[in-house]
């Protein structure tokens, strides 16, 4: 422990207020918590809101940053965007209606179909079939939508074979075509080159992408929190080690050196092992912040007067760590996980947009977007872009709730 | 120093002073100063430096002294939250043993845990906001495998009740609570395990003034209750004249004056103390008067001066004083200093009060 | 409050919210009250009572989301120009930024910090910042202003003056940062000079040094200061007339000896009674006031102090407000207990003499 | 501040070093090593090489030896300068990225320019009107500009200024400067190509120094030395730019060391979709083909490019800092 006495003079302590007078926020939302009466000298209950003020008193730090955390607007909408996303990458072969690898040369670069929800006053919708032609001077192939070819769509259709929640066989889809060949005359989003349907692969390619990020941030959470707890904790030699190999990994331009790693997988490897080989290289280098959100933490609460209490009553090295330390470390490892997990996302997009990622035929954002390479084609073919609009969903709503809960993980409002 | 110096407790206190509970001896802590790009140790500031006193049970020992005088590591050294880095800190176990502080292991060190709990200055972060106040009361029980579930929330509700809250609060956090009450709860885990000596440090300098005297009158009622050995550190000398049976004055790391509180407060020995004496604001307006102000400032304690540290702002300071460093000696009976010309000065203190109330023609 | 001359200060009513996400801050509440040239006023109360409030709110440098809801400060302001004129100008409608407002600050109004430490920039010299004050409100060149400044360091007892105007706020130990900050507020010699808390960071003994320095300084200069604090041994050391404050308004206001020997509202005097005094006895149980200061947002109704009160009037305190009482005298209080009118003030009075001395 | 010199010169060095090593690790991580790759080259191009010649092959460039004796192997050459040869190229390595480093330089820190440039302003603005409609459109453009990646808003400038403009935004050079020697017509000619780039590039970084301008300023308005100020009648604007402002920028010096190895990272990928002809692009090509000592000379440059920038911004910080100029 330093010697309170002895602190270098010129660091005040932020948490200090500039104003003892001036009005401070409460401790908790809402209700003033320190209304509560003092036992024995006094009765000092309010008569109004005093059921809430003990909803207050006994609510965990948890519960308070939940409330604290519901009133940030975006961050809920945040929230809320982020879990329509990953409820794509559960139901994703639900949602698309063709395989993501059917693909049809007859079908190329097909502009995305309109789709029609009334025919005659009643619901039913539906589109048109596109009757093609090639363009005899470009040689490009022209869709035109053919009216007498009316498409009707249908919910809970029967489509291609898979397992829902990896085991459940099934072949139901939210939408399909009624009396056509499955995923022959429906492409929502068009589709791309090789006449791959983009909604069907759009889909497939949230589930990866969202996963690759979440299995990343996993695996730096683990490097992060050992990493930063170790350097917080113990202070000295270690954390001058730890701190010494994150200004390192800080000061390298990171995506040459996520190129050079990317670049010697083995081309031959399974999309699987390719998969995980990106994710680690991801995480390799994406575990600095946390350990420096997790360090930076553990460092202030280790001079906090209460880790010096357990240790006066005689609590081990563990209980200080696991029963007080890391609870109130956890809110925020939460906090900069949020934040974490955009980057790693849009690490494995670059990549994989590079070509140096993941390779077809596994189909990622990063992937699906390699096809909007050439922007001079991509100008008449506008809708192989679509796919960037996940993206930058994504890391928004990512941002905002990451931003949300670390406003919220501190319920004193550091 | 001699043990057996009675102390007089005030009328209508019952607590009785007995033995040494504590013995410091010689202790020392200093702190390296590295400078330079290899990081070399250029010099030490001397944080504690020889600091020797007995703290006996039941009494409430104070620790005063200007901010960076030492006191607070003196503290920190006793419990251990530190290590010292020479000296002896005799602690005498409630079965009779002694154990020396300075040199006990941490396994050696938990058994007397128990016995030497801690009171903190800041009532916010003394208090972990993740727990309930059953949680944190009753930890000190759980970690030493005292009773069972039910037998600590019996006690935690009997400490509560005790410090004077209510036992239904301990299902709430910390942040429920206003400071004053904070510090109660602070003050009821410290009493967890019936220890017998609390180092309390600032236990009333972060609190408001109006609930100042709520705190002090618990601690002194729990003093008498549970025959408790307080050792008080504080800056604020009301304060500490109002608490103690004995106090030490600190300066640069040293005790300057060690006796007991009106012998010190009334009839000061070291022009340090003299000084601080006549600082203290009085809080009457007819009592006012420009006193002696001590000038320039406390000195570094990485460069002390010569001889007696306090002699380049010591109005009675003599050639001796900046060549020979005075020895800490006893001039009275219990009453210890360390200065050169302790038996020739007749320094002021706080005017003592006659039996009619008023101030007695010392003062001016 | 026996001055004959027009107060240099008068304060009436103010009000100063702060409107904040969780709801309105009442934290300067009806203030009233004046400061007299040459005289120290003292402004007691405890945390949350809207004292530093009440200052910024002289020199109108609320931090939003506070604002001047009400009531009115009057500067009386000599003339620069010889004459015995005197301008009046009313703080509260000066435009927020404006050139009238900042002619005041600094130059009438001098303020000194609790903070020794963050009170001063960490990344300009003193030296920089003193001469900044100084060239705002005077025609100095360089040179000029920097002898200025070596003179007001002088002046304030800080050794080797020209060294420490080089010095960064970090080099300096706290009482000299303290010294340095006075000397910066008198730069201009303002006609009052706000204190707030300016030695509570400090050591006694840093604290008697700087107490002497403002009493001596008072005394050469003949200006009014403003000494917020919440140690009653400051204000009787110091204070000629002192006003208590509690949740944002003012609970009693008279001289420091009558509110120290005849206080009248049950908050100051248990306020005198509860903390520790040098003179009485060590270890004796001392008077509490019971419970704690309410949150700002949760203000009683009724009279503020009413739930601690030991003179409470159920069915009174708890339900209306207060007025202002005033004794032949001059002494202020607001409280129930004395709405009969003065005489209960006068038969307290002979009795409270003796009640503080004991 | 000689000592706090030293160190951080010290530990650039060390830094670098590691740099080399982590580099020296890429151009070895591939499956084969370089004679593969390079007999694999020179099958193609219908050159027949015998084993006993690749045999030859590995003995000269040591890659038989163990890792630390083959990267001691290649320092030495990188220290006399000798880059070694691009396969891919035929032509030394120094050759081929001479130009494109230098140029990915001026890409960096016309980018870096940019972000301050804006951010400055922006995040001032936004502190000190903080909850004003502009501090939210701000934080609102600051949080997009964090969101979308640099490619994709690369992708999206280049689609907009051929889809809306007809315009080819890509590259540094007009097409007739492209293959010149340098001349004052194509200096002017890459000024007025930068922006796009810069833009592009600095973009995201702009956003991350509007936030982190934003809450260092909004902490140093709260302190007491900002009321100290007001209270000697300082006008608000000359306030806050000669003391929190001042005072906030202080981290800000040491955020431009970590901004330039997030810049110089993506206008590796940015060069790629603009075309610009930056290390980037080159770099890409050769971890394709496997031109590993391309692959590897390149990562080590714009690390030792970024660690020589982050030591600069160092010493601009001490230079800006007294407190740290103070320290031992």
């Amino acid at each position: 422990m330093a010697d309170q006495e002895y602190k270098p003079s010129h660091s005040p302590d932020p948490t200090e207020p500039a104003d003892p007078d001036a009005a401070r926020p409460p401790a908790t939302p809402g209700t003033g918590a320190d209304r509560t009466s003092d036992a024995v000298e006094t009765v000092y209950d309010a008569s109004t809101g005093a059921a809430a003020e003990d909803r207050v008193a006994v609510a965990s730090q948890f519960q308070l940053m939940w409330w604290r955390f519901r009133r940030h607007r975006l961050a809920m909408f945040g929230g809320i965007v982020i879990l329509l996303f990953y409820s794509v990458v559960v139901f994703a072969d639900f949602l698309a209606y063709a395989s993501p690898q059917a693909s049809e040369a007859e079908r190329s670069l097909m502009p995305p179909q309109r789709v029609y929800l009334f025919d005659d006053g009643s619901f039913s919708p539906h589109v048109f079939g596109l009757d093609s032609r090639r363009n005899p001077q470009t040689f490009q192939r022209e869709y035109f939508a053919n009216p007498d070819d009316k498409i009707e769509l249908s919910f809970f259709a029967e489509g291609f074979e898979y397992n829902l929640f990896g085991f459940i066989p099934t072949n139901r889809h939210l939408i399909g075509t009624k009396d056509r060949e499955i995923g022959e005359s429906v492409f929502l989003l068009g589709t791309d080159v090789q006449g791959r349907d983009m909604w069907s692969r759009l889909m497939y390619a949230t589930r990866i992408s969202l996963t690759i990020g979440l299995v990343a941030v996993i695996v730096s959470i683990a490097l992060g929190v050992v990493m930063g707890g170790l350097s917080g904790f113990y202070g000295g030699w270690v954390d001058m080690v730890v701190q010494r190999m994150m200004e390192l990994l800080y000061s390298i331009p990171t995506i040459p050196l996520w190129m050079g790693l990317a670049a010697a997988v083995p081309d031959h490897w399974s999309i699987l092992r390719i998969y995980f080989a990106i994710t680690v290289i991801i995480a390799l280098i994406g575990w600095t912040e946390l350990a420096r959100v997790v360090r930076g933490r553990l460092l202030a609460l280790r001079e906090e007067d209460f880790v010096m209490a357990a240790n006066l009553a005689g609590a081990s090295q563990f209980r200080v760590i696991f029963v007080h330390l890391v609870p109130l470390v956890l809110s925020h490892i939460i906090a900069a996980v949020s934040l974490a997990l955009p980057a790693m996302i849009v690490a494995e997009t670059s990549l994989s947009f590079l070509g140096l990622g993941l390779r077809p035929p596994a189909v990622s954002w990063g992937v699906l977007l390699q096809g909007a390479q050439n922007i001079q084609a991509v100008a008449l073919t506008p809708w192989l872009l679509l796919p960037a609009i996940p993206v930058i969903v994504v890391i928004l709503a990512f941002s905002f709730l990451g931003d949300g809960l670390r406003d919220a993980a501190d319920p004193y409002g550091m | 120093m001699s043990a057996n110096q009675q102390i007089t407790t005030p009328p209508g206190d019952t607590r009785v002073i007995g033995d040494t509970i504590l013995e410091v001896n010689s202790l020392k802590k200093f702190f390296p100063i590295k400078k330079g790009f290899l990081r070399r140790e250029v010099g030490q500031v001397r944080a504690v430096d020889d600091v020797t006193f007995r703290v006996r049970s039941g009494e409430t020992l104070s620790l005063v002294g200007e901010s960076g005088c030492g006191k607070t590591t003196t503290s920190r050294c006793i419990l251990r939250a530190m290590k010292p880095s020479s000296g002896e800190m005799l602690f005498h176990q409630k079965d009779g043993r002694v154990i020396d502080l300075a040199k006990a292991n941490r396994s050696q060190l938990r058994p007397v845990r128990r016995e030497m709990q801690m009171i903190f200055q800041d009532p916010f972060s003394s208090l972990n906001p993740r727990m309930t106040l059953l949680d944190i009361i009753g930890e000190p029980l759980l970690v030493n495998g005292i009773g069972n579930r039910r037998e600590r929330e019996d006690r935690a509700a009997e400490l509560l009740k005790l410090v004077g809250l209510r036992p239904e609060f301990l299902s709430r956090f910390p942040h429920a609570f206003s400071g004053g009450q904070r510090q109660r709860v602070g003050i009821a885990r410290a009493l967890a395990l019936n220890p017998r000596l609390i180092v309390a440090d600032e236990p009333v300098s972060a609190l408001d003034v109006s609930v100042q005297a709520q705190i002090l009158n618990l601690l002194m009622r729990l003093q008498n209750e549970f025959g408790l050995t307080y050792l008080f550190v504080a800056h604020d000398l009301s304060v500490v004249k109002h608490i103690s049976d004995r106090v030490a004055v600190m300066y640069v790391g040293q005790l300057v004056e060690f006796a007991e509180t009106d012998a010190l407060f009334h009839h000061p020995k070291h022009p340090y103390t003299s000084s601080l004496m006549a600082a203290i604001p009085a809080p009457d307006p007819r009592k006012r008067g420009i006193r002696a102000r001590l000038k320039g400032e406390v000195a570094n304690p990485a460069a002390p001066p010569s001889g007696c540290y306090f002699h380049p702002r010591c109005p009675h300071a003599k050639d001796i004083c900046k060549q020979e460093s005075p020895i800490f000696e006893e001039v009275e009976p219990g009453h210890f200093v360390r200065c050169h010309r302790a038996r020739e000065l007749k320094l002021t203190g706080v005017p003592e009060l006659d039996n009619s109330g008023a101030v007695s023609a010392s003062d001016s | 409050m026996s001055t004959e001359e027009a107060p240099l200060l008068s304060v009436k009513d103010l009000q100063t919210h702060f409107f904040t996400d969780e709801g309105l801050v009442r934290a300067v509440d009806g203030v009233t009250f004046d400061i007299h040239r040459g005289k120290t006023l003292g402004v007691v109360g405890e945390s949350g009572c809207g004292k530093s409030v009440t200052a910024r709110s002289l020199m109108r440098i609320i931090d939003r989301p506070g604002k001047i809801v009400g009531g009115s400060i009057m500067l009386r302001k000599p003339r620069n120009d010889g004459s015995n004129q005197i301008d009046e100008i009313e703080i509260g409608e000066l435009t927020d930024d404006g050139r009238e407002i900042r002619s005041i600050r600094g130059e009438s109004i001098g303020l000194v910090f609790q903070e020794p430490m963050t009170s001063f920039s960490p990344v300009h010299t003193i030296g920089n910042q003193i001469i900044e004050a100084i060239q705002l409100h005077r025609p100095l060149d360089d040179r000029a202003a920097r002898n200025r400044a070596t003179e007001l360091l002088t002046m304030v007892g800080v050794s080797r003056p020209e060294e420490r105007l080089d010095e960064l706020p970090f080099q300096m130990s706290g009482g000299l940062r303290q010294r340095a900050m006075i000397a910066m507020a008198l730069a201009c010699e303002p006609d009052l000079l706000i204190a707030d808390e300016p030695t509570t960071a400090l050591d006694v003994t840093t604290q008697s040094q700087i107490l002497e320095l403002l009493q001596d300084l008072q005394e050469e200069n003949g200006m009014a200061v403003m000494l917020i604090t919440h140690n009653l041994g400051v204000i009787a050391e110091m204070a000629d007339d002192v006003v208590v404050m509690y949740l944002g308004q003012v609970a009693e206001k008279g001289t420091v000896d009558e509110i120290f020997y005849a206080p009248k509202h049950p908050y100051t005097k248990a306020l005198l009674q509860s903390i520790p005094n040098i003179y009485q006895p060590s270890r004796v149980e001392l008077p509490t006031i019971s419970g704690s200061i309410p949150h700002p947002y949760n203000r009683p109704a009724g009279c503020p102090f009413h739930p601690r009160c030991p003179e409470f009037m159920p069915g009174t305190c708890d339900v209306h407000v207060p007025e202002t009482l005033v004794s032949p005298t001059g002494q202020h209080v607001r409280c129930f207990l004395y709405t009969e009118g003065a005489v209960r003030i006068d038969r307290e009075e002979a009795t409270a003499g003796k009640d503080a001395s004991q | 501040m000689l000592g706090y010199i030293i160190r951080r010169a010290l530990f650039s060095l060390v830094t670098i070093f590691l740099v080399s090593i982590l580099s020296f690790a890429i151009i070895q991580l591939p499956p084969g090593d370089y004679v593969d790759s390079y007999i694999a080259q020179l099958q193609a191009s219908g050159t027949p090489v015998s084993t006993s010649e690749a045999e030859n092959l590995r003995a000269r460039y040591g890659l038989d030896e163990p890792f630390a004796v083959q990267y001691g192997l290649w320092m030495r050459q990188v220290l006399r300068g000798n880059l070694g040869t691009s396969m891919q190229w035929q032509r030394p390595v120094r050759e081929v990225i001479g130009d494109r480093l230098a140029l990915t330089m001026v890409v960096s820190v016309a980018a870096l320019v940019f972000t301050w440039m804006i951010a400055l302003p922006i995040g001032i603005f936004s502190a000190v009107r903080q909850y004003s409609v502009a501090d939210y459109i701000a934080t609102t453009i600051g949080f997009m500009g964090l969101a979308v990646p640099n490619f994709l808003f690369a992708l999206v400038v280049m689609y907009i200024g051929w889809s809306v403009f007809g315009l080819n935004v890509g590259g540094l050079f007009s097409a007739e400067y492209e293959l010149q020697g340098w001349s004052f017509g194509k200096f002017l000619n890459l000024l007025s190509h930068l922006p796009v780039p810069a833009i592009v590039l600095g973009t995201a970084a702009t956003a991350q120094g509007i936030r982190v301008l934003r809450n260092n300023l909004l902490d140093e308005l709260r302190k007491p030395y900002v009321v100290t100020a007001r209270a000697k009648g300082l006008s608000e604007t000359r306030l806050i730019l000669k003391y929190p402002v001042r005072v906030a920028l202080n981290p800000l010096a040491s955020t431009i060391g970590y901004m330039l190895p997030f810049i110089v990272s993506g206008s590796v990928i940015v060069s790629i979709v603009l075309s610009l002809p930056t290390v980037g692009p080159v770099l890409l090509t050769s971890l394709q083909s496997q031109d590993m000592f391309l692959a590897g000379a390149i990562v080590l440059l714009l690390g030792v490019m970024t660690i020589i920038g982050t030591f600069l911004s160092d010493m601009l910080l001490l230079l800006i800092d007294p407190r740290i100029r103070m320290e031992d």
